[in-house]
């Protein structure tokens, strides 16, 4: 139940894309690609996990990219104008993230908003206050001056396994980036409180039958606002791994986000009628973009026709995974039909 | 202010005006030129590149392809031994397709150069993610429109650590590289101010159709905006700053808004030339042409012609092709000289000369240099 | 001294918006009581139960617990107090398995927020052992038949170990034999002293497992009495006034027209869909009313969708009045002037935002079109005319379907399709959750519907229901039609064998 | 269909509650700037609510069933870029729009075929389209700019005026009244309310629902189409690169704005026109006061939530 049959599906289908860019991508499949890959797209993993939560619960979360604008621009400002350690800007900048993911789930609850709605409200609210407490906008001349601090730039750090386990003796084998275990770290935390804590059960029970929770005496409001929360919160982790990615932070951080976040979680089998998926998937959802993207542009795609591509192979794996879906209900209905 | 542009062999003519303008403006250099230290330095550096650079761009006008050096040379094209350059532009817009074809037309004589153009869909990560994509292929050299200076700066210094020299245009970037060529955005707003100021004489209310925060373009030019109106103009007020998205559309919306507050309103700064087109098309709509002094940026042909017709009071302009013929001549000289980009340790800089351009000298802007 | 209910609802009031759903209503249960809770549609059980489960924030009155008064309107603090409740409508997470259904909202931790899956599972084990309940712990609840399902709510209540279960019609959707293991349920938790609130429209179950009574209708407690006390004809007529109650009795007497007037409408020869049912053959004549009977999961449902054109057979040839027939989806059946009232009216029946007129419509909105758009005073006048010939209450053709009793709800249902003059008409279960007074209204229209000359093909799992309107009787058992009887010359017993014996 | 009693009622109270915040806004801005208030302001506010307006009203369909069209930004640049490209072919006025229109009106049906044939996820499909949508139109027209001029009749359509009224605002209304016509008079309009309200049951009531959401998704695509040649009219150029990403969210915020649910169910096109009129008060009296971009951002998303908010409370 946890992990879909469909997600098996979806490794499937990442793994035929892959194999496809491996055979006909020049220098797709090397170790410095996969470098780019792991760095370049850990990030949005970690936001279409966090996107998992407001969807399960039949909700949805448009304000990520702003969110995510939100606590860079925080940890900028701690950083640069403030310079405040990096060991205190870290959690700063998670908390005013996991506070907006927490404002977005007090409107939702409180003030009985669709979430769409709210989310997008809240959208431009973080936005404008994105510009208004920018550094850059403030104090001119920090945005040209890079953040240095240790605390944050080393979230940039890559590591050698290939030689830690004696690999690279065969084949080279890429460094992996730190964002690639964090991403990993949230991604085993959050898949197994969904499925061995109470919480993760409520989610599911929430998402997949609002009444019955209720009645069941399960705390809806609560477990509501702790996924947004949640969601918020993988939002601070992304703008931190970007932070350091980028040495700086922008007022445009994040724009777009959060669709590509929502499209990574749904391709990744989580359903937006709520209480179906897990967030495996969506980080696979999320990495298949990624593979789309660097494996089109190594192909000498022009970025037009690449657009292109992009939305067909976007059709082609929720069109997949529907087919899957329909086969095993017709197989379904027969079994329990010839079993009674 | 006196025109100045070059022709095609007015070389001397470039370094004169490029002189000048660094000579005098040295000490009010913010954060257009960065944290450079030896601007003279750096000055010769770019003036060398320049003088390689507009040789290889009339290599590539006059389609003579004997300019490069013998280590590329003139052979035959073949797929497995040509290099690779790219551009990772902002966002599809019509500057960096400008600088795109540009780049093509010199490269393409080369023959043995496979030029790819890929969008930064306004955002740093995709931009970084590119880069790192290109350092993967090899390329031989990256043209960069960087979103942001910081922002992209580590992705520069692993492409310089891999070898391939990255070549920017318009925005800078923190980390020194092969080379930066720019239209000049501080200092063209700052004339764009005194211009318009001139214009108004001297005195009235003027508004900014802005772009959102989030490119440091946007930054440089307001700012240059906002300072050259103090320093030239103090008794022009600023009574309206507001964003319309850099689109024409908008534009129109926001400044008849802008109107209904402030009637007296006598000019109009557009952050790029499609915002000031807007306010054309207000002020055409509202009989304010001739009464309202409208500035916009980036000199693109449909603000040109707008100029010539007498709507559009002026604009800055900058030959965007020989922009990015610059740019792919310093980068065909770098990549077949074989210079690594491991052997700069200071970064050539080029400032565009530009034009602010009215209808008394838009007329000398020829038909090939409009974009 | 006595021992104070371990229940007790003092004048309770509900108001929505102008609506008076519930007034000064008291109710408790003692102890080891079961307390039957009757009333037609809308009378304001269902509201009374909410109130008790927390579910629902009353605008009067006061609950206790063993003397002691609670919080109101908070689900999470009833059940703590040891309050469960089967609810009329599916109250399950649809997408978990049965496992963590069973005890949502409160599975045992080992601490920090981790579920202790093996005592779960070992707890469920234990109950469904005791209770005799054999269901398959991991699968996935939507993938459950519809019994099932019901067995997991059943569970659902049982694990949580309550001092009070109130049921909502926990039967309206078993068979007989399970109907009779879940009142061996419900005396051996009377036995262990838990107190019982149990609604039904079946009067028969009242009898076979109720204590007392409390009879509602109109959003008040009209009487409370002692089962003992009472017999049917009195109940009926508590419940729904007398003139009601004569015709309801009454309709049970009405002559029976075996094949109608002889003409084949319905011809339907070795009909079978892989894995659901298989080799069906029957004919429905014009003028007859055709009961399929059965225990509820032997397909009927499934059968009856596909004559209707929203699934498809694997095999087998349908005649629709002498002519060959296959329909790719509903709007062709319609248009050969065949309706479908489907089981499940929430789910598949009614649009229940939209007004009672539009519904009234909706099948036939090709009627109502002049030069492409919509005539709506024609439609006007149409629904006027149905809400007053289906005496649809409140008589406003203008109301949302949402506001309506149950029974009203599905009279808007049927005369949706009567207003077309089918000449086939297909009913699924048509009187589920209907209450007494209504159910005799739909019969009367379903017979007119017969004299008129149209065939009424109707499935139901209800025998007396089969008894009182069938013309014939055709019994299905897994898949398969087993039996054809013409209705006047088969007893009641004699079904209830037939599908007995063959399901052996 | 679950629709919990406390949401619904709130519904139903929203259509009353926005006018009423409209009112206030209105009145606040007034005071703060008197010039607000004056007609020719009045008749730029809903100048200003063209575009989006448009696109809004005909979309309104395709949320109330429960689906979303996220790829009216490219269809409204691709249908400005094709009306370019016929005109420069020197075909006539009327074939020039058939042409564009019929183009965006060929993406939403594709849209709606896509969704309905194969039941995939509207907002997922409609993204896929987008991004091809708007790569068709870049390899079309490139990034340039393309001038559109001397056609007046053209040009007439976003920037003429008839009976003293901006040509533009016309055309809205007209379009506006014809989806309420269409809503309230003809079969298509309770279908998709049976839809929305309960599509199973609109199914087995005889509805052919694929081919009312491949109109519906038709005249999304038909609605930004128009936009696009009002948009491309109005400032005598055609690009591939309008109607930016965000767009989409600025049309679907009109449309929820106006109570209609982002789920599907209740919704109209006249509480569309409220949203529209919501988001176009506050937007114009935020730039006429001058307000900051950071602080109007702020304040819009505050307002939304407080508007919303009291109309669920009450």
């Amino acid at each position: 139940m946890s992990v879909r049959p469909t997600t098996l599906a979806l490794l499937l289908f990442f793994g035929t894309t892959f194999l496809f860019f491996s055979l006909f991508a020049p220098r797709f499949a090397t170790a410095s690609n996969m470098e780019n890959l792991m760095s370049g797209f850990s990030f949005l993993a970690i936001l279409a996990i966090g996107q998992s939560f407001p969807i399960l619960l039949r909700g949805i979360d448009l304000s990520i990219g702003a969110i995510v604008a939100l606590a860079g621009m925080v940890a900028f400002d701690l950083t640069l104008i403030f310079h405040v350690p990096g060991y205190l800007v870290l959690p700063a900048a998670l908390a005013a993230a996991t506070l907006a993911g927490t404002l977005n789930g007090a409107l939702i609850v409180y003030l009985r908003l669709q979430p769409f709605i709210a989310t997008l409200a809240t959208l431009a609210v973080y936005r404008g206050l994105v510009y208004s407490i920018s550094g850059r906008q403030l104090v001119r001349g920090l945005s040209t001056t890079p953040i240095t601090d240790r605390w944050i730039t080393d979230l940039e750090t890559y590591y050698d396994l290939g030689s830690a386990v004696g690999l690279s003796r065969f084949i080279k084998f890429p460094w992996f980036p730190l964002s690639f275990f964090v991403m990993l770290a949230l991604l085993a935390v959050f898949q197994s409180v969904l499925i061995t804590t109470r919480f993760g059960r409520d989610i599911y029970a929430v998402g997949g039958n609002l009444e019955a929770a209720r009645l069941a005496g399960i705390n809806t409001r609560r477990t509501t606002i702790a996924a947004y929360a949640i969601c918020g919160f993988c939002a601070g982790i992304a703008a931190l791994i970007l932070v350091a990615r980028l040495t700086t932070s922008t007022e445009a951080l994040g724009t777009g986000m959060e669709l590509t976040a929502i499209a990574a979680a749904v391709i990744g089998g989580v359903s937006l009628s709520g209480g179906v998926g897990s967030v495996f998937g969506p980080a696979i959802g999320a990495f298949l973009l990624g593979v789309i993207l660097l494996g089109l542009t190594l192909l000498g795609v022009s970025q037009f026709v690449q657009q292109i591509l992009t939305g067909a192979i976007l059709l082609g794996a929720i069109g997949y995974d529907r087919l899957l879906v329909v086969r095993r209900q017709r197989r379904t209905a027969v079994f329990l039909a010839e079993r009674a | 202010m006196r025109s100045h542009f070059w022709d095609r062999n007015g070389r001397s003519h470039l370094e004169e005006t490029a002189q000048t303008r660094l000579n005098t403006r040295e000490e009010d250099m913010t954060e257009a030129t960065t944290k450079t230290n030896d601007q003279r330095r750096n000055f010769l550096k770019g003036l060398a590149l320049g003088s390689a650079a507009i040789g290889g761009a009339a290599a590539g006008l006059f389609g003579g392809i004997d300019v490069t050096t013998g280590s590329v040379g003139v052979q035959p094209a073949r797929a497995a031994t040509n290099i690779k350059m790219s551009f990772i532009q902002w966002q599809p817009h019509t500057v960096p397709a400008a600088w795109s074809k540009g780049i093509e037309e010199v490269l393409k004589t080369q023959q043995v150069i496979d030029y790819q153009l890929l969008d930064g869909q306004n955002k740093v990560e995709v931009q970084v993610s590119l880069i790192e994509t290109l350092i993967n292929q090899g390329a031989a050299a990256i043209f960069l429109q960087p979103i942001d200076s910081v922002a992209l700066a580590p992705s520069i210094a692993k492409a310089k650590r891999a070898g391939i020299p990255v070549i920017t245009l318009n925005i800078d970037a923190t980390e020194a590289h092969a080379a930066h060529v720019e239209m000049n955005h501080y200092f063209g707003a700052m004339d764009i101010a005194k211009a318009l100021g001139d214009a108004m004489g001297g005195k009235g209310e003027v508004a900014i159709l802005n772009a959102p925060p989030g490119i440091i373009i946007r930054d440089q030019r307001t700012n240059g905006f906002v300072d050259g109106l103090k320093q030239h103009h103090p008794d022009i007020k600023i009574v309206a700053d507001q964003v319309a998205d850099w689109d024409r559309k908008k534009a129109q919306d926001v400044l008849n808004t802008i109107l209904v507050a402030n009637p007296n309103l006598g000019g109009v700064y557009g952050v790029n030339d499609s915002m000031a087109l807007g306010a054309v098309d207000v002020a055409k709509e509202k009989g304010l042409v001739g009464k309202l002094v409208i500035f916009g940026n980036d000199g693109e042909t449909d603000a040109l012609e707008s100029i010539a017709a007498g709507d559009l009071t002026g604009t800055q302009y900058t030959d965007v092709y020989q922009q990015g013929r610059l740019a792919a001549a310093a980068a065909t000289v770098l990549a077949t000289g074989l210079v690594p980009a491991t052997a700069f340790g200071q970064q050539g800089h080029l400032l565009m000369p530009y034009v602010i351009a009215t209808k008394d000298t838009v007329g000398q802007i020829q038909p090939s240099q409009r974009w | 001294m006595v021992e104070p209910p371990l229940i007790r609802g003092i004048g309770l009031g509900k108001v929505y918006g102008n609506l008076v759903a519930l007034d000064d209503a008291d109710l408790s249960v003692r102890a080891g009581e079961v307390r039957a809770l009757i009333g037609s549609n809308g009378a304001g059980k269902s509201t009374l139960i909410k109130i008790l489960t927390g579910a629902v924030m009353p605008t009067a009155g006061s609950v206790e617990m063993a003397g002691e008064p609670v919080r109101l309107g908070s689900p999470p603090e009833m059940i703590r107090r040891g309050v469960a409740c089967i609810y009329q409508h599916s109250n399950l997470a649809p997408a978990m398995p049965v496992l963590d259904n069973i005890f949502l909202g409160r599975q045992p931790t080992l601490g920090f927020g981790f579920v202790d899956r093996k005592r779960q599972r070992r707890e469920a084990r234990e109950l469904m052992q005791r209770f005799a309940i054999d269901l398959d712990l991991d699968a996935t609840v939507a993938a459950l038949p519809t019994v099932k399902q019901k067995e997991v709510e059943i569970l659902k209540a049982l694990a949580l170990d309550a001092k009070v279960i109130l049921m909502d019609e926990p039967t309206g959707w078993l068979a007989a034999a399970d109907v009779r293991k879940l009142h061996a349920s419900i005396r051996a938790l009377k036995a262990r002293g838990v107190g019982i609130v149990y609604i039904s429209h079946m009067l028969d179950e009242i009898f076979a497992v109720c204590d007392t009574m409390t009879v509602m209708r109109d959003g008040h407690v009209i009487a409370e009495v002692d089962v003992a006390d009472m017999d049917r004809p009195r109940l009926v007529a508590l419940m729904v006034g007398d003139d009601l109650a004569k015709s309801s009795a009454g309709a049970s007497l009405a002559k029976r027209i075996p094949r109608g007037n002889g003409i084949v409408r319905l011809r339907c020869r070795g009909l079978g869909k892989r894995g659901l049912f298989r080799d069906i053959s029957f004919d429905v004549n014009a003028g007859e009313i055709f009961c399929i009977t059965g225990l509820i999961g032997s397909k009927r449902t499934e059968l009856i969708r596909s004559l209707f054109g929203a699934d498809r057979f694997d095999s087998g040839s349908v005649e629709f009045d002498g002519k060959p027939a296959v329909f790719r989806n509903p709007s062709q059946a319609i248009g050969a002037s065949i309706g479908f009232v489907p089981e499940d009216r929430h789910r598949d029946g009614l649009m229940l935002g939209l007004s009672v007129a539009e519904n009234l419509v909706m099948s036939a909105l090709g009627r109502y079109r002049r030069f492409g758009l919509l005539d709506r005073r024609k439609m006007a006048d149409a629904s006027r005319r149905s809400v007053s010939s289906l005496d649809i209450q409140p008589p406003d053709g203008d109301k949302q379907v949402r506001l309506l009793s149950g029974g009203n709800q599905q009279k808007v249902l049927i005369g949706k399709w009567l207003s077309l003059s089918p000449r086939l008409i297909i009913l699924d279960e048509p009187t589920v959750g209907v209450d007494v007074g209504a159910k005799a209204e739909i019969y009367a229209m379903l017979r007119a519907e017969r004299d008129r000359g149209a065939a009424v093909l109707v499935v139901s799992s209800d025998i007396e229901e089969v008894m009182t309107i069938a013309d014939r009787v055709a019994i299905m058992v897994a898949g398969k039609l087993t039996a054809v009887h013409d209705a006047d010359k088969v007893t009641r017993a004699e079904i209830i064998r037939d599908i007995g014996e063959s399901a052996a | 269909m679950r629709v919990v009693s406390a949401g619904a009622v709130g519904r139903r109270l929203v259509p009353h509650a926005l006018p009423l915040v409209i009112l206030v806004i209105v009145i606040v801005f007034s005071i703060a700037q008197p010039a607000f208030i004056k007609p020719e302001n009045l008749i730029g506010i809903v100048r200003q609510m063209t575009l989006v307006g448009i696109m809004a009203v005909c979309t309104t369909f395709v949320i109330m069933t429960g689906g979303v069209d996220l790829s009216v930004g490219p269809v409204l640049a691709t249908a400005g870029l094709v009306s370019f490209f016929t005109m420069q072919a020197g075909m006539p006025l009327p074939i020039v729009l058939a042409t564009g229109l019929g183009l965006g009106l060929a993406i939403g049906v594709v849209n709606g075929a896509i969704v309905a044939f194969l039941q995939l996820p509207p907002i997922i499909v409609t993204l896929a389209t987008l991004s091809m949508v708007r790569g068709a139109a870049l390899i079309l027209g490139g990034p340039d700019l393309h001038l559109i001029r001397d056609e007046p009749a053209f040009t007439f359509i976003g920037t003429g005026t008839l009976f003293g009224l901006p040509f533009s605002i016309i055309l809205f209304v007209a379009v506006t009244l014809a989806m309420i016509f269409v809503q309230r008079r003809t079969p298509l309009g309770l279908l998709v309310a049976a839809i929305g309200d309960n599509e199973r049951a609109a199914y087995l009531s005889g509805h052919k629902i694929a081919a009312t959401k491949v109109t519906i998704y038709g005249i999304s695509g038909l609605g930004a189409a128009l936009a696009g040649i009002v948009q491309s009219s109005q400032v005598h150029t055609a690009a591939a690169t309008y109607g930016p990403f965000g767009t989409e969210l600025d049309v679907i915020a009109a449309v929820v704005l106006g109570g209609t649910s982002i789920a599907g169910g209740s919704g109209s096109v006249a509480r569309t026109v409220v949203g529209l009129l919501f988001l176009g008060v506050v937007s114009n009296g935020m730039n006429i006061l001058n307000v900051p971009i950071d602080i109007q951002l702020m304040a819009k998303g505050a307002i939304i939530v407080v508007a919303l908010g009291l109309g669920e409370l009450k």
